[in-house]
């Protein structure tokens, strides 16, 4: 039954381009520049989805964001495929696939249509009353309630497309590209301000560049032809830049903007290759400009959500927008005049119009004079009391309103239909204004809420700002403008302009039925299936504030966010609970202003942008040896090394074993480094570390503890004396930005007396790791010259020295326990010194050892890894390292802290070393220790913080903090594991070479 | 008791067209005087007066609301409900709290929608890996039901989460509570909300605290929006709040408050069904009955009451639910928002008598405080009532700032929950 | 003999945009508060240390960028030899930190020097860069410190259309993965 | 997004900034004379003001330097912006 519903002689649908597309699997056409939405009114199609609750046969409301009923599953690739995308936006292209949502086996036939007629058992929150028994069976009634919840799919493969972002800074953006917006962008660029205009539609215009109405005339031209012109001037205004498919998401402080282009959804599959599927502009401009226009606002009534009941505005649209007749017996109902516009238009392309059915006494505004010119029947003082049809609207029911306006009387007049148009008044876009922090007011009159206050520096002007008679968004319009603007331009003076005004003003939110309210389904949210009755019971049962009511029946609470109901259900709260409107306030609107892809959210920070991955000079080296590598912060750090199909545990007993056995070679880049100069430079580190530094003689080195101020470890390492006032101190990898941050906020705010200054040198330098009885025969080749007698370079010192003409800084220092040096050198040249070393050292199998070995030894000393072994609750005498706390210092950060009440008691969790009675055992790391496993609970005196196989010591040992465990050495305790008890005993927490002989052999 | 909710109450008031259901609760003018007030008519405070009624008998009481009830952090936040908390004092309050949990639709006669669909936490890098085991352990000895996972194992309890090796930070592992899970924040408020007024509770909403007026050392009452109302115990569940109440006795607390971010996607058929937490990435998403993917982000570092937060904080968070989740990159956010969350420096809540006799403080629960929500109010009711702590908030005083003696639980709980 | 190596592959080019490391060159980083530190680095390098913010001054040879009130930048135009490098920075060392008139330190291989070339180089950065370049793009000599990409950057305005940024070594290969990304979309 | 006009930088996007809390809480001179509670207070106690409050932020990925700010917290409105050191402009 494809009647013919197009009208040819239209401008902006291209009747020479045929597209075709599938909706629900079947093929049907359309043209380029259709909607889904219009080219499936053009094939006649009405019913698209299945409304939430009561799955309810639901066609297309509307022509834009505000559809709440016509929402598809769009595609139906696995990975391609997008759920409760709104048909009303869906520019049509070659290949689209959509398909209804939320019905089963079809839209046609939905068995969860089972629930209308359960309806009157499952009011608003009736979910909250029932389910309770019996309260096991709470996971099947939730299995089911969550199966039926829910719209579309989501998809099931990763998506193939592209997003990204640009940030964007300009003088003044305008939002929104019709009459006002258009007439306020022109202004601000031609005054030399850099001025951007977006618009979320594929062309300018707005409504009225589809206006074509004696009564809208500019300079005696239609109103379309007049801003037909002067968008054309656009192009030819420089510093003016247009994004039209642009979607302004978010309205942040410090107007800072979210913006969301669509660049290729309008495509045919076979052009979106290679681009950007969405870019989010984040815009910061120094004024905003919003134009955002006006919704129309549906009418509440029984039976009001047919599928073929369309807001008149949106009918009017189809009409002269898109050339679809929305019908071929329409019948309009209305509380004003714009739907006499919608009855013209119809008739003057020929389509009859039933007549129009007006709340309001008799009127004779000049658009209402011309529509009875025209022979439109007009049912004046009368209301539409019910709708009839299933699957399509069939007929309207009506009656004359009583004088009063709260019952209908008189005989019920059946009128037959195939669409019904509705409109009950308009609704300024406030929500960016709202989402910027802006305050509103209500105009009594005709019931809105206005732009009132505002922290920004913003406008709204046009019908978003209250004026919805052309002359009057003109005018306004360009005063406003100017002034904010500060501007004058006067290409709009005199301008000549017909317009007809509404003179009689009448809304009833709830119109009255023949029926008792019960027994009538007026529906507020179409999309969350919440009637007018809901609002009425949420209010009986005491939820009184708007946002109760909100959420207790779920209205505004759909994909549309209540675009379309909040008006209704404030107004029915505001007349039951007889207050004013303007008193009951409105509900909070919250960012995206439209739903906002994931995807473009995130723009290209996925995959590997995710996040940053830092890499040393020698990492290829390592990844060329196999290497697998550890995440530490982001940096990537050579883990082990197997060789061949070596597991970790393999791999790390061989690197040890060699490390201690002849030589280990370790790459030690991405230790923090930082560059300390100045006078006070000593008497900083005074104050920084636990021990003091006046007297540590230039050219040695020494290890140093850092506290926070609540006295627990922050990070530690090893700084060296390079001068009189200058230090290179050494962090701890993770912590290298944190303790330069922290020790720059000292110097600049507690200490700002102090002649000191700190420069990050960490990526300057690569550093490298040798250690092992032969190390010193490695570095005596690779540095000949340099005297390597214990005598002239011990233990804890440094030396300057020069490989290949190239300058460097030798330390002799060990986390190892071993006789060990690090090189370090600019890092242009680590990876061939690296290489160098690694040649040098072969006749003794130099092993190359990462992160995990370099753990193990370190383990077998007793040296702690700050964040392994602390959490940020272990003070310097919790580890037992108290000689590193100077007793003669005044005062160092965290000082104070370590003699707290709490702080200083002796039996707090300690660190000390476990040894299991089964020296094969390895214990897990982060395993709890007990005294007592019999009695119930079971009181954990503390937790397992490194463990290990030491392939050095033939057995397995471990670090943990245990309470009180200083004065517990010898003591057996217990690791309760899942499935059994691993015998412990506390030991010291050195494992090897207790006389650190090893570190001169 | 007034009407009993069930489904045979549904079925008879649908023959009257639902025009006879009593009202949730009362709307009271405030009295002269209470036994007890409590300031803040969220979760908590709502709970704390339920359970000052039932268990200890005190009738003449009355929750202040300066707006509408459960309009804060409980209408905000992303309900998740869990107990696996490293340290014993946590363990056992988080515990308390969940036990209360699995039958509170019964004891509310209100069905707050406990969904036990687990949780998850999942381990980036190996000390994550060292940290989850340490609690897995320690949650074990707690008698928590809490079991490590390893990659293969996660994957999957959680198919539709990204385990690949290849990326940034793979997963390594993570730990699962079973018993964990979340719940329906707007009933929780409501059900506590009927249950106390049907007790007697006063709930007096739209009603400002301007001032707390005391004579001495000890309260005597609040002047409120609606005037002066007397009493001698006085229990601060202000949240966000909490410290600009605390000015009024000129208490300073160490707390700061901050905006705290979630989202929802557009509601989809179930495609995730369970909680799944990732501190590295810092995220975590769980998917409401109705269908919408429920995102927590993180907070924002400086002190706001604008319950608006940073982009970036929204941006990071869907960052690294694309990056585990590579298949919602077509879903649309719908709706983000922000609550007020007072952080202690230990991230973990203050349950407390004052200096000032008859004050009480329950604050600081930071960004998980909805799990506790039965718990607290339980464990606040009995600190009010006793004028002393229960065993299981004992730890949780205001002096343990003072003494050192943190509940530090960063380890667990670094990810806004 | 130790070798160089890069951490940059090879310079690449894109239609109106030409990414290029440009290595090695001389940098140091410079300390200092008082009013003898300024005039003696003007007299070191016979160039006025630009003291307004967000500036740099220069030669034929180097550039000196501010940084902050107490903190600049020198690099050289052209890559030097390590001698030139090491003995400049012993020079300023011994006249300037020694003095206590404030620090010296020698960041060549702290910092990556990659220099963009081309009219569109501005829309490749705004892809990932807060900051506004409105002013900037047209104020040669322009210095400013930023993130891109969440990566702290140094960019130095040459000339119209050429930019030097400066990333951390270890940054950098990175950043450069992602400016090449990013160009491909302009 | 806040736009912070840095002292020394000028204007800038909130994201190459990090914020320091409560600002004029001055280290004590002589920790050790404190008290448990006198301590506590310097440590953990916070003013956390709904209104205008005076915090530090730290120019953390431009100059580096910290610097205080007067700021609404009930609405985020910047109302100053001062120098470490420098008297607040505003009570």
């Amino acid at each position: 039954m494809s009647r013919n519903l197009r009208i040819t002689n239209n401008k902006f649908i291209d009747q020479t381009s045929r597209i075709s597309f599938k909706f629900d699997g079947k093929t049907l056409y359309g043209f380029k520049g259709d909607t889904l939405a219009s080219a499936l009114l053009a094939n006649d199609i009405h019913l698209i989805g299945r409304s939430f609750k009561y799955h309810r046969p639901r066609g297309i409301m509307t022509c834009g964001s505000e559809e709440p009923n016509a929402i598809v599953q769009a595609g139906n690739d696995a990975s391609m495929t997008e759920p409760n995308t709104r048909a009303t936006e869906i520019e049509l292209y070659e290949g689209l696939e959509a398909s209804s949502q939320n019905c089963w086996p079809s839209v046609n036939f939905d068995i969860g249509a089972i629930n209308n007629f359960f309806s009157p058992l499952i009011p608003a929150a009736f979910y909250y009353k029932t389910f309770m028994w019996p309260a096991n069976f709470w996971k099947l009634y939730e299995y089911f309630i969550r199966k039926s919840a829910g719209l579309g799919k989501s998809p099931t493969q990763p998506d193939k497309d592209i997003y990204d972002h640009r940030y964007l800074h300009c003088d003044v953006l305008v939002v929104g590209g019709g009459i006002s917006g258009i007439i306020a962008a022109k202004t601000a660029a031609k005054n030399n301000l850099n001025t951007v205009l977006i618009d979320d539609k594929n062309n300018l215009g707005g409504t009225t560049i589809f206006q074509q109405n004696e009564c809208f005339k500019i300079n005696n031209s239609y109103s379309n032809e007049w801003l037909k012109k002067e968008i054309e001037t656009l192009n030819s205004i420089k510093n003016l830049t247009i994004k039209t498919r642009t979607t302004l998401a978010a309205y942040h402080s410090y107007n800072y903007l979210l913006a969301r282009e669509n660049l290729t959804d309008h495509l045919d599959l076979n052009e979106r290759k290679d681009k950007i599927r969405q870019r989010l502009w984040k815009i910061r401009a120094k004024k905003v400009i919003i134009a955002t226009g006006a919704m129309e606002r549906p009418l509440i009534f029984n039976n009001n959500d047919r599928p073929g009941v369309i807001l008149s505005y949106s009918i009017k649209k189809y009409i002269d927008y898109f050339g679809v007749k929305c019908g071929q017996k329409i019948s309009l109902f209305t509380n004003n005049d714009s739907a006499y516009e919608t009855a013209i238009s119809l008739s003057n392309s020929g389509v009859s119009v039933n007549s129009v059915v007006d709340i309001r006494d008799r009127t004779n505004s000049l658009i209402v004079q011309q529509a009875e010119k025209l022979g439109i029947k007009i049912h004046w003082k009368s209301a539409v009391v019910n709708t009839n049809g299933y699957k399509k609207i069939t007929s309207i029911e009506i009656m004359k309103l009583s004088d009063d306006d709260t019952t209908v009387v008189g005989k019920k007049i059946k009128q037959e239909c195939d669409c019904l148009g509705i409109s009950g008044g308009w609704t300024p876009r406030v929500h960016l204004f709202t989402q910027s922090g802006g305050k509103l007011k209500f105009r009594d009159e005709d019931n809105v809420f206005l732009p009132d206050k505002s922290e920004l520096d913003q406008i709204s002007i046009g019908s978003c700002n209250g004026d919805f008679e052309l002359d009057s968004v003109v005018k306004n319009s360009v005063i406003s403008t100017n002034k904010f603007l500060k501007v004058n331009n006067n290409d709009y003076e005199n301008l000549k302009i017909n317009s007809s005004n509404e003179i009689n003003k009448k809304n009833i939110w709830l119109l009255p039925s023949n029926k008792p309210l019960g027994k009538t389904k007026p529906f507020l949210d179409f999309q969350n299936d919440s009637t007018a009755n809901d609002v009425k019971l949420a209010l009986r049962e005491g939820f009184k504030s708007i946002e109760h009511v909100k959420r207790y029946t779920t209205t505004g609470m759909a994909t549309d966010q209540g675009k379309l109901s909040n008006m209704h259900a404030l107004g029915i709260i505001a007349e039951t609970a007889d207050v004013k409107m303007g008193e009951l306030g409105t509900t909070t609107f919250r960012p995206p202003y439209t739903p906002l892809t994931f995807g473009a959210i995130v723009g290209r920070n996925v995959g590997e942008f995710f996040d940053i991955t830092r890499r040393t000079p020698m990492h290829d080296w390592h990844a060329k040896h196999n290497a697998e590598f550890e995440n530490v912060g982001q940096w990537k750090r050579a883990w082990y090394y197997p060789i061949e199909n070596e597991s970790i545990h393999e791999a790390v007993q061989r690197e040890s074993k060699a490390a201690r056995d002849s030589a280990g070679i370790l790459d030690a880049s991405t230790l923090g480094k930082i560059d300390i100069q100045g006078s006070d430079a000593s008497e900083f580190l005074n104050r920084v570390y636990t021990n003091a530094w006046s007297k540590l003689e230039i050219g040695k080195c020494r290890y140093g503890l850092m506290l926070n101020e609540d006295g627990m470890v922050y990070d530690d390492g090893v700084t060296t004396r390079l001068g009189e006032n200058h230090y290179i101190m050494t962090t701890t990898t993770g912590g290298a930005a944190n303790v330069l941050g922290k020790l720059e906020d000292y110097l600049q705010t507690e200490w700002p007396e102090l002649d000191v200054y700190l420069t990050s040198v960490t990526d300057h330098y690569a550093t490298v790791s040798i250690c092992g009885p032969n190390s010193k025969k490695i570095i005596s080749k690779v540095i000949p010259d340099l005297n390597l007698s214990d005598k002239e370079f011990p233990h804890m010192s440094f030396r300057n020295a020069l490989i290949d003409n190239i300058k460097c800084r030798v330390m002799r220092i060990s986390f190892t326990g071993e006789h060990s040096y690090e090189i370090n050198i600019q890092s242009s040249y680590g990876k061939s010194l690296w290489e160098k070393c690694f040649e040098a050292g072969k006749e003794f199998d130099i092993t190359p050892y990462g992160t995990e070995t370099m753990h193990l030894l370190r383990a077998e000393k007793g040296f702690i890894i700050a964040g392994q072994d602390t959490d940020g609750t272990m003070t310097p005498v919790d580890l037992q390292m108290d000689w590193i706390i100077s007793k003669k210092k005044y005062d160092f950060i965290g000082k104070r802290s370590l003699y707290r009440s709490d702080t200083i008691r002796d039996d707090r969790k300690q660190l000390v070393g476990l040894l299991t009675d089964d020296p094969n055992v390895v214990l897990e790391e982060g395993a709890q220790i007990v005294l007592e496993t019999k009695k119930q609970p079971i009181e954990m005196l503390g937790h397992v913080t490194s463990s290990y196989f030491s392939p050095n010591l033939n057995k397995s040992i471990a670090l943990a903090v245990v309470k009180n465990g200083k004065k517990l050495k010898g003591q057996k305790m217990f690791v309760p594991m899942k499935n059994k008890t691993i015998n412990v005993t506390i030991t010291d927490t050195v494992f090897l070479d207790k006389e650190n002989k090893r570190l001169n052999a | 008791m007034k009407n009993k909710y069930s489904i045979f109450s549904l079925i008879k008031n649908a023959f009257s067209y639902h025009e006879y259901w009593q009202r949730a609760w009362r709307d009271p003018e405030p009295k002269k005087e209470y036994d007890a007030i409590i300031i803040g008519g969220g979760g908590h405070g709502l709970a704390t007066a339920f359970y000052l009624a039932k268990k200890h008998n005190m009738k003449n009481i009355a929750v202040v609301e300066k707006s509408w009830i459960g309009g804060g952090n409980t209408g905000r936040n992303t309900t998740i409900i869990r107990s696996n908390y490293l340290w014993d004092a946590s363990a056992g309050l988080y515990d308390h709290a969940l036990k209360i949990w699995e039958s509170l639709s019964q004891e509310l006669n209100y069905n707050v929608m406990f969904s036990q669909r687990g949780v998850m936490n999942l381990a980036h890098n190996l000390q994550d890996v060292r940290d989850l085991k340490r609690r897995t352990h320690a949650n074990r000895l707690n008698g928590i039901d809490a079991v490590w996972l390893n990659t293969e194992q996660v994957k999957k309890f959680c198919p539709i989460i990204n385990t690949s090796p290849n990326i940034r930070y793979p997963v390594l592992g993570g730990t699962l509570q079973k018993r964990a899970g979340t719940a329906r924040h707007d009933a929780v408020a409501w059900g506590y909300a009927r249950g106390a007024d049907e007790m007697g509770v006063d709930i007096i909403q739209n009603c400002e605290v301007k001032g707390i007026k005391r004579k001495g050392d000890s309260v005597e009452g609040i002047e409120t929006t609606k005037g002066f109302i007397k009493s001698k115990k006085i229990g601060v569940v202000a949240a966000g709040h909490s410290s600009v109440i605390a000015k009024m006795v000129d208490l300073k607390l160490p707390l700061e408050s901050k905006p705290l971010q979630a989202l929802v996607s557009e509601p989809v058929k179930p495609i995730i069904d369970t909680v799944v937490m990732s501190n590295a990435v810092h995220a975590y998403v769980s998917q409401s009955d109705k269908g919408e993917l429920v995102i927590g982000a993180g907070t924002d570092a400086y002190v706001s009451y604008t319950q608006r937060g940073s982009h970036d904080v929204v941006e990071g968070t869907l960052k690294a639910i694309l990056e585990l989740y590579p298949i919602f990159s077509r879903m649309k956010m719908l709706r983000q928002w922000g609550g007020i969350v007072d952080i202690c420096p230990d991230a973990s809540p203050i349950i407390s008598k004052t200096h000032i006799k008859g004050l009480y403080f329950n604050c600081g629960w930071g960004t998980g405080g909805f799990k506790a929500t039965p718990g607290s109010g339980d464990l606040f009711a009995h600190t009010i009532a006793n004028d002393e702590p229960h065993k299981l908030n004992a730890d949780f005083n205001i002096n343990r700032f003072v003494s050192g003696d943190l509940v530090d639980e960063h380890g667990a709980a670094a990810v806004a929950h | 003999m130790l070798n160089y190596n890069s951490t940059i592959i090879e310079a690449k080019e894109y239609s109106d945009i030409k990414i290029s490391e440009v290595e090695p060159t001389l940098k140091i980083n410079l300390r200092g508060k008082n009013r003898d530190f300024v005039t003696k680095i003007g007299k070191e390098l016979s160039i006025i240390l630009p003291t307004d913010p967000n500036t740099s001054s220069g030669n034929k040879e180097l550039n000196l960028l501010w940084l902050s009130p107490d903190e600049w930048l020198i690099y050289s135009n052209d890559k030097n030899n390590l001698e030139t490098i090491n003995s400049s920075e012993d020079k300023l060392f011994n006249d300037i930190s020694k003095t206590k008139l404030g620090s010296v330190t020698n960041v060549t291989d702290h910092w990556i020097m990659i220099n963009l070339k081309g009219p569109k180089i501005f829309d490749m950065l705004s892809a990932g860069c807060p900051f506004n370049f409105n002013k900037f793009k047209y104020s040669k000599g322009a210095v400013t410190q930023t993130l891109l990409n969440h990566v702290d950057v140094i960019i130095h305005n040459k000339d119209i259309n050429n930019l030097n940024l400066f990333v951390r070594r270890s940054f950098s290969n990175h950043l450069w993965l992602w400016m090449n990304d990013s160009a491909r979309f302009v | 997004m806040f736009l912070i006009n840095c002292p020394y930088c000028g204007e800038r996007d909130q994201s190459e900034f990090s914020a320091g809390g409560e600002a004029h809480i001055v280290r004590p001179k002589q920790p050790t004379e404190l008290s448990d509670d006198q301590w506590a207070e310097y440590l953990f106690m916070r003013k956390n003001i709904k209104g205008v409050q005076f915090e530090r932020w730290n120019h953390s990925h431009g100059c580096r330097k910290w610097f205080n700010m007067v700021r609404d917290t009930s609405n985020d409105k910047i109302h100053a912006i001062y120098k470490m050191g420098e008297k607040p402009p505003i009570k």
